[in-house]
């Protein structure tokens, strides 16, 4: 029951950040099924890197587990971080240019 | 040497297009920002063609062949910056036109004001 | 020589443009900066490029940019 | 008929030019938009395979080293090539159809844009030749931007302004790593490059070579609208009308396969080029579609669903495999029709209902059931449900996956089919099958012929296509097996 309880009250912030009003059976089902969602996507990806190493892969694996499941409404946190202003684009666009090439020159080679 | 210059200078300009494009909050200067990117591409890739004492790459009558393809630069590369020179300046007017417009809407020229997020679900009660 | 010179006009005038308070003054120094690149392309062996350039750099994007400061508002705040 | 290839991308063009030239006589213009249109799906079809040299500048053999430069700009026509334009030429004779019927005046600039861009689109997926895309790649971004623009919805002008800036960043960032390329090869010709890799006169191990891999994937991050590209691209297409946004997703899909494609010619000799690849086209699938849950607005989460379906596309050619490829390239091609469908699918239900928000909208299914039929068997392709084309090609990257060794990929593809069906089907539900809300009024008149007519026509195709895969994939196989040895 108490998990349902969580559940439940994610549901509730989740309305309070973008609409108002009594929540009905879609708005749950979609909201849950959008944390499930990204909860178990998010780590079957990590899985992928147990093609470099299996302890890795456990450790991360464990990590991303407890910090995703600890802070459970995750989509309205992911989503003020999705929105439309170009500076947030902007930023992510930069940031990944950097990421990209700092990890090309330096790992290129080791993958 | 001059070669090794020249990568600096784009480089530098990249960089400082990049800072521009993050930090600096005026759309125009930002806009300026961006054509250094642009620029500063266009620089590398002319350096690339350029040959330390080599001659312009136009084949006079006068001139032995042989010659002249040890002597003179690349000219590849050069065809390629005319045409991005061209593109760039012409993304450049769309932009400004469309800030142009935008600025009759908003009255600033502020990018935290005129390109905030558009994408707030409206309220709704049943 | 020169070119160095060139290169380091190029570069103090990209980042004074970015600095100043009057959007006019920003648009000069950017055909300062498009200037100064075309000269370059003449050094680095290039003069088709140079005369785009000098046309495209120092001419017609100050101008796009002073037109739409004209056409908005002079000072950055 | 090898003298066809580059009228498949001049013909679009004269058309765009003449049409901007005499915008002021309307019946002029469209009678040439409509009689171009219907011509451009025809060329490709009857023109043969082959290569075109422009100016007839052909391939010359260096005596020194005995290798073959090609010194013109070349197009490669091919099978592959044939299907694609065939589709995106059918596509533009849809969407001008539809925008010819809607409106009484029409206007030349919009027309010019289009015919553009799919001359754009053209002739990045024909050309060999790696600044030549560059130069298309430009011009396809501005023709996006003139088309969002040109619509009449709140914000389009912010959204537009936001996707150039970001493209003028992604595309000199792409120039860079062109400019690294040659620095490395001397030749911007796909061919020449791959060939100056393989015989070693390249070293592939250098940090030159690899910058310039991380420079023009950065460029292609920008096309096809992965993240960190994923807000602005969903973003675009729920700026433009409903019909532009069917257009300009397929131009997204095309411009995304035929860059991959060269980069994966030319870097397909490093190993990490397809760890980069996987891991943005999974991020795109996660991201989409947990976004497009989220969403409201139902032409936002078309977006968002589009976005998350390209990370399909990219998977099947980040395992790189021959099957995988053709996998792939099979769901680019049904993803550019099925999305089209839903775009105006649902923009004939804007057009009914003016409101856009799928909270404020309820049982249309006795108003509309033509366009709600449709939809769902689209929606339902779009999930993967068989046998519609959808299936085919998400079973065929599936099975792509297990046999490369990654089981999870495979899961992971299906989970997010799964999320994507959940998706479709809460709105398809709020939509069409509650009771409609009081404060809701529909506009009686009906949705145009025309709309019914393209949905008809591209549903004609998803059928197709579910039910006999193998007209395609044959004809894919063999060109991605040609392309890979």
């Amino acid at each position: 029951m108490k998990l349902y309880d969580q559940i439940f009250n994610v549901v509730k912030t989740f309305k309070k950040l973008f609409s108002p009003g009594p929540v009905t059976n879609a708005d749950v089902s979609g909201s849950i099924t959008s944390e499930i969602f990204l909860i178990v996507s998010l780590l079957m990806s990590a899985l992928l890197l147990r093609h470099l190493s299996i302890l890795l892969t456990g450790l991360v694996l464990l990590i991303l587990a407890v910090v995703l499941i600890t802070n459970i409404p995750l989509i309205p946190k992911f989503k003020i971080e999705q929105e439309d202003s170009l500076e947030k684009m902007l930023f992510y666009a930069i940031v990944t240019l950097g990421i990209i090439v700092a990890f090309m020159y330096w790992g290129g080679n080791f993958v | 040497m001059s070669q090794l210059a020249v990568l600096f200078t784009s480089v530098a300009l990249v960089v400082i297009g990049l800072y521009a494009a993050i930090f600096v909050d005026n759309i125009i200067k930002k806009i300026i920002g961006i054509s250094f990117i642009e620029e500063g591409a266009n620089l590398f890739i002319v350096g690339i063609g350029y040959k330390s004492g080599g001659i312009v790459p136009i084949l006079a009558p006068n001139m032995d062949v042989s010659w002249f393809t040890a002597n003179a630069s690349y000219p590849l590369p050069y065809g390629l910056v005319l045409t991005s020179i061209v593109i760039g300046a012409s993304t450049l007017a769309v932009m400004l036109a469309l800030v142009m417009v935008l600025y009759r809407r908003y009255g600033t020229l502020s990018t935290k004001v005129m390109l905030a997020d558009t994408s707030k679900q409206e309220e709704y009660d049943e | 020589m020169l070119e160095i010179i060139l290169m380091i006009i190029i570069v103090v005038s990209a980042i004074l443009a970015l600095i100043q308070k009057d959007l006019l003054n920003a648009a000069i120094l950017t055909g300062f900066s498009g200037g100064a690149l075309a000269v370059l392309f003449q050094i680095l062996l290039a003069p088709d490029v140079a005369l785009t350039q000098a046309i495209v750099g120092a001419a017609i994007v100050p101008v796009f940019i002073a037109l739409t400061v004209k056409k908005t508002q002079r000072s950055d705040d | 008929m090898n003298e066809l290839i580059p009228l498949m991308v001049i013909v679009p063009m004269i058309a765009a030019l003449l049409l901007s030239a005499f915008s002021k006589f309307d019946k002029v213009i469209k009678v040439l938009a409509f009689v171009v249109a219907f011509c451009l799906p025809i060329i490709p079809l009857v023109s043969n395979y082959g290569l075109h040299y422009f100016g007839g500048y052909q391939p010359v053999l260096e005596p020194i080293t005995n290798m073959t430069y090609h010194p013109a700009i070349t197009y490669s026509f091919n099978f592959m090539q044939q299907i694609f334009i065939a589709i995106i030429g059918l596509l533009t004779f849809l969407v001008i159809f539809i925008y010819l019927t809607k409106y009484k005046k029409v206007s030349g600039p919009y027309l010019f844009l289009v015919f553009m861009g799919t001359a754009a689109v053209t002739a990045l997926i024909l050309t060999d030749d790696i600044f030549n895309m560059f130069v298309f790649f430009e011009i396809l971004a501005l023709a996006q931007v003139g088309i969002v623009a040109a619509s009449s919805i709140d914000y389009s002008y912010e959204m537009a302004l936001k996707y150039m800036i970001l493209g003028s960043i992604g595309s000199p960032i792409m120039l860079l790593g062109i400019g690294f390329l040659l620095a490395l090869t001397g030749s911007v010709n796909i061919t020449d490059i791959v060939l100056a890799i393989r015989s070693g006169i390249v070293n592939f191990k250098s940090p030159v070579f690899l910058i310039s891999l991380g420079l023009i994937f950065f460029g292609w991050l920008y096309a096809s609208g992965l993240p960190p590209f994923h807000t602005i691209k969903s973003g675009i297409y729920s700026k433009a009308e409903p019909h532009g946004a069917a257009l300009l997703q397929s131009f997204t899909v095309i411009s995304m396969i035929s860059i991959v494609l060269i980069l994966f010619r030319v870097y397909s000799v490093l190993p990490i080029f397809e760890v980069l690849i996987v891991l943005f086209s999974v991020l795109a699938m996660i991201l989409g579609v947990s976004l497009a849950l989220t969403q409201t607005d139902f032409r936002r989460m078309i977006g968002f669903l589009a976005v998350g379906e390209l990370g399909f596309i990219g998977l099947g050619i980040g395992l790189g495999t021959q099957f995988s490829i053709t996998a792939g390239l099979f769901q680019a091609l049904n993803e550019i029709v099925i999305t089209a469908l839903l775009f105006i699918g649902f923009g004939a239900i804007v057009n009914a209902t003016n409101e856009v928000d799928t909270r404020k909208l309820g049982g249309l299914l006795a108003y509309h059931p033509k366009v709600s039929i449709m939809l769902l068997i689209g929606g339902l392709a779009m999930a993967g449900v068989p046998p519609l084309s959808g299936f085919q090609s998400k079973l065929m990257l599936v099975q792509a996956s297990l046999s490369c060794g990654y089981p999870e990929l495979s899961i992971l593809a299906i989970m997010v089919s799964i999320a994507t069906f959940v998706v479709f089907v809460k709105t398809f539900y709020s939509m069409f099958l509650r009771p409609k809300p009081h404060d809701l009024d529909v506009v009686t008149k009906d949705v145009p012929r025309a709309m019914i007519f393209a949905m008809a026509v591209l549903l004609i195709i998803v059928i197709a296509f579910g039910l006999f895969p193998d007209v395609v994939t044959n004809g894919i196989s063999q060109y991605v097996g040609g392309m890979i040895h």
